[in-house]
């Protein structure tokens, strides 16, 4: 058992939003093995989603363009959240909004809602207000989120950092300020591609978020920084497929970790990961044992 | 769904440049339905898996059929027998046959072929006659196998069968259309027969339901996916405007 | 011929800064198809670079930390300008500072240098008096080093960006109105990675910049924003391993290309893929068709 | 320096687990010195090329030795003959024999025995009495070639020759010495031969000189470049201190 932020999870290995849909439809991942999950992502009204395609394939990586469809909060509790209460996992819901307001809206409706065993806060939506930037992009905007869903419920509240910022350690202190109780670092990298022959890019969105193995040293490195600027645990994401990666998480500080795209290349990664993590090895501390230099030099 | 290390057992040209590869994985072998698909990984290889649809089942082998178009077909046509590959299946929804629903119509153009003979069987035995409808640019790319009662071809260039559309191949009088090929044919076929069976072809990320890369816009106005509500959907309940027409891109190392 | 911020290309495809070393060590590169190169970035002084190991090898990329290890601008002048100035295609030199007015002075011994023609700034260093983070992390400090450099020389100027920024628009404009006659995007993305059996970072400098096809969807996507937000001319960098990859940042908006990575795994890349290009691509223009919607949804 | 597609032409083990793999690549058979190495690339396979010592050369064939530590070598082992590889080279700087400078041992650790066969036939080309010294860890892990005037062995085990490190080894009354193995091997073989001549390993992304990856810490102070002016360097030469003493990691999918 691992607690991270509230949550106790039977492994330090989970589900990550959008890469295991409500935790139904997974029947060759070994649950036993599975720390917990996150939903995907869901606003508070139905979404449609964006039209196809909505996938790339890019070198150890895809692109992904959802559009976060999804059935809205209502139907998530009706439908599945009284499942999630039978799971011996616990389920975290992600959250998604327009607006500060919307993402406060959310985490009232899911407050006390049996099944639902904390929130993780999606802050890489476009903040429509601010032009379209993520709210994740600075940390006012990211620390206006968390205080709106802490005003509104008594959940444990994660909060998923965006990856493309000047500084991830300031926004992840802005967000524990703030009151997060936990912080999942990553969420994908915006990216695209064009298709040669029409000249368009290949999503129909344009562009799409970057996931799989091509960004681990990415996200390895923002998680890294955000375990040494905060004192509340952090979840690592980005990448993962093997216990080896996993594994790296937990030196860079990481308490626990989510897995994504391997789960789309084999159904049941996340019990191999959960499986060949050693243990002896998540006591290492290798930020006590380094000086600290300046960060980065090519 | 099991996930199965399978063999390549064995490989036949049925077309120019269109194989049928055989792979050992008897409990997909002994469960899959006309109109699902398998989902296979190489290793070393690209990223995600590469989905096709079941062609035919011999005993324990499971047979699809390819052509190389990009870095993972031309690395399963690489393959040696006794490779491995691993084969996640069976995958989706497939076709549904009703037995009093008069003459079949198998209508495929070009790798649409995939899921043909599968369902061919199927049809037969509920008992029902099998029209078995192939088209395809010419005559050497035309699949030289089929199934059922009664074959038609179409080529573009007239090379053998009808000179033009698969759709002006099919004969009259049957009750049931199930169609396979490019989008743009498959519109064309909705348009004739609203109450076709068609097997889709998307982009997918997962083959198993949780990543929504599949979608399919559905008239309702949804999004489906095609792994997981299809592949096989009611033609008429597709919007073909929203489908991307082409399907195509390569990855690069 | 391409013309790019004052710099005659013999062809669109470039060899990019730290990939090509001063032009005398590739043998195998196809000459006559090479548009020209960016020598390895250089400081005032010589420096000895990073102890090792300084490579690692990730999914579809490398991590690499070499601590600009090179001879000081005086040595370069000496040694090398005199053989560019016989060689048929353009070298510009890589300038880095640790204060702007490092790159100024760099800028001015430059100038008039026989053999140089032009600067590609590189503003990925750590600013030692802002705590160590780049210089192009913001607006304000990419234009101040801009600003210095222009003051000090008439050479043309490139402006190398830095990808891990919030908004990369709004520094490609500032450096746009600081005087910039080129922007190059982008150099790599800061990542790490660790190693499980010491448990300590696997570079000796703990971090490193990814290059490779890994990050070629992200580079493209932050060549594709700087084009639309700048009329000056983008050289797109980033992953660029076959023609086809060329023709996406081509058709994202850049002029022109640099090829990295891909000359480590095969010498004469930057020729195979400058013969690749075919030329009628190059004048579509996908921006003009597409219709503005947000950039990110997922 | 070539790059040469060079199709696999045979292998044999050498010792347990060590192979020697033979590729047709004439230019480079033809050119290269002991001491020298070529960087092979796998199509699909890991990004970078893989750097190996080239072992022995028989006419066109050019000889690599090694066994499994990671995903490129893994995949070298998987190769059948006729399979390609890129072979670029010959890289860097081998080793400097002199005429008049007396008897040679080459000292060499596991698969540090790779540049030895080269170095023992330009050595002998020259006249000189060839000492082999070549130790590992038990019997069936030393390698069963080898070549010169005569052998000596070590096992840490005790299992063949010398109980102990390889160094113990080597007999008395040699003028020039070549070592290759781990570094820790080596930083001990420089204590005792400042002027001996090494054969490096360091991580490299290149193996061309253009990237500044493969860094070796000279007692001057300077980082020089393993596959250029390297990797053989006089031992004395080096700061051991600062060099990794274990290179290894593993690069996942
Ligand atoms: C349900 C289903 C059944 C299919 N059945 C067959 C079949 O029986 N025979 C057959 O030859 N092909 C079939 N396809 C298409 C087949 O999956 C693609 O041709 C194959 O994935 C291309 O891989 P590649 O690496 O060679 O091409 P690349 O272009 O290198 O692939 C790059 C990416 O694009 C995807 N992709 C490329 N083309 C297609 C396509 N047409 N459809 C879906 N994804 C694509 C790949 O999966 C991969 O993610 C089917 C697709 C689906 C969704
Ligand atoms: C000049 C030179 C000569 C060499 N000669 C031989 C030889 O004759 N026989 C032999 O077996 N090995 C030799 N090596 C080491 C060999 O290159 C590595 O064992 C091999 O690259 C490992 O690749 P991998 O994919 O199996 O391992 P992985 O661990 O998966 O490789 C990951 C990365 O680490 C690098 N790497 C891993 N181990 C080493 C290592 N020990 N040295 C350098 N890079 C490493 C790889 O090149 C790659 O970039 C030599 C290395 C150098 C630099
Ligand atoms: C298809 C897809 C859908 C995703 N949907 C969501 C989402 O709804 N909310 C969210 O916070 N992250 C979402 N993510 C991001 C993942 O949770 C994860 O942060 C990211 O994919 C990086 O991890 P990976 O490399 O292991 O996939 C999605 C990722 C993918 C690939
Ligand atoms: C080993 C190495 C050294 C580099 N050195 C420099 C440098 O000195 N200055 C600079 O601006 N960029 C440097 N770069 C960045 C490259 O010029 C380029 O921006 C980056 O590698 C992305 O392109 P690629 O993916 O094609 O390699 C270096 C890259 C590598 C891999
Ligand atoms: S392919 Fe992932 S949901 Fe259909
Ligand atoms: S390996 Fe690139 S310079 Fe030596």
């Amino acid at each position: 058992m691992v607690e991270v932020g509230g949550v106790e999870l039977q492994s330090p290995v989970m589900a990550a939003s959008g890469t295991f849909g409500y935790g139904t439809d997974v029947p060759l991942c070994d649950r036993k093995a599975l720390g917990g999950m996150v939903s995907k992502g869901i606003f508070l009204n139905a979404r449609p989603g964006t039209p196809p395609p909505r996938i790339v394939e890019t070198p150890s990586g895809m692109l992904n363009a959802i559009g976060l469809q999804g059935p809205g909060v209502e139907a998530v509790i009706r439908d599945y959240a009284p499942l999630w209460a039978t799971w011996d996992f616990p389920v975290l819901v992600n959250i998604n909004g327009e607006s500060v307001d919307e993402y406060g809206e959310l985490a009232a409706r899911l407050d006390g809602v049996p099944g639902v065993a904390g929130l993780e806060v999606n802050i890489s939506c476009p903040n429509v207000r601010e032009g379209g930037l993520f709210f994740g992009n600075n940390p006012e905007s990211a620390a206006a989120v968390t205080t709106a869903v802490r005003r509104r419920t008594s959940l444990p509240l994660w909060v998923k950092l965006t990856p493309a910022v000047s500084d991830i350690s300031a926004i992840a202190r802005a967000c524990e300020e703030a009151g997060a109780d936990a912080l999942s670092a990553v969420n994908t990298f915006v990216g695209m591609s064009f298709d040669l022959g029409s000249g368009q890019p290949r999503l129909a969105f344009r562009t799409g978020g970057l996931s799989g193995p091509a960004i681990r040293p990415l996200a390895l490195y923002l998680a890294y920084q955000v375990a040494r600027a905060v004192s509340i645990p952090v979840v690592g994401i980005g990448g993962i497929a093997r216990a080896e990666d996993a594994m790296e998480f937990l030196l860079a500080g990481c308490r626990a970790v989510q897995v994504g795209t391997a789960t789309f290349v084999d159904p049941n990664a996340i019990g191999k990961i959960a499986a060949g993590i050693s243990l002896p090895l998540v006591g290492k501390d290798p930020l006590a044992q380094s000086s600290d230099r300046p960060l980065a030099s090519r | 769904m099991y996930d199965v290390e399978a063999p390549l057992a064995g490989r036949r040209e049925v077309a120019r440049g269109v194989w049928v590869l055989g792979f050992e994985a008897a409990p997909i072998a002994h469960s899959v339905r006309a109109g699902q698909f398998v989902n296979l990984l190489l290793r070393p290889g690209p990223l995600l898996r590469r989905p096709f649809s079941v062609y035919r089942v011999d005993h324990d082998v499971v047979e699809v059929v390819l052509k190389a178009v990009g870095e993972g077909t031309r690395m399963l046509l690489e393959l040696r027998p006794g490779d491995r590959v691993s084969m996640l299946g069976p995958l989706g929804t497939g076709f549904e046959l009703e037995r009093e629903g008069g003459p079949v119509a198998l209508v495929s153009g070009g790798l649409g072929v995939a899921p043909m003979p599968l369902a061919a069987r199927e049809a037969q035995a509920l008992g029902l006659t099998v029209h078995w409808v192939h088209g395809a640019r010419t005559a050497d790319e035309l699949c030289r196998e089929w199934e059922g009662d009664e074959a038609w071809w179409a080529t573009d260039d007239g090379s053998l069968g009808v000179a033009g559309s698969v759709l002006q191949a099919v004969p009259v009088g049957v009750g049931q259309v199930l169609g396979c090929g490019p989008n743009r044919m498959l519109a064309a076929l909705a348009e004739r027969w609203p109450e076709a069976q068609v097997a889709l072809e998307t982009y997918m990320g997962c083959g198993t339901g949780v990543c929504l890369g599949c979608a399919v816009p559905r008239t309702s106005g949804v999004f489906d996916r095609a792994c997981q509500e299809g592949p096989v959907y009611r033609s008429g309940s597709i919007r073909w405007r929203d489908l991307p027409t082409a399907l195509h891109y390569a990855v690069s190392a």
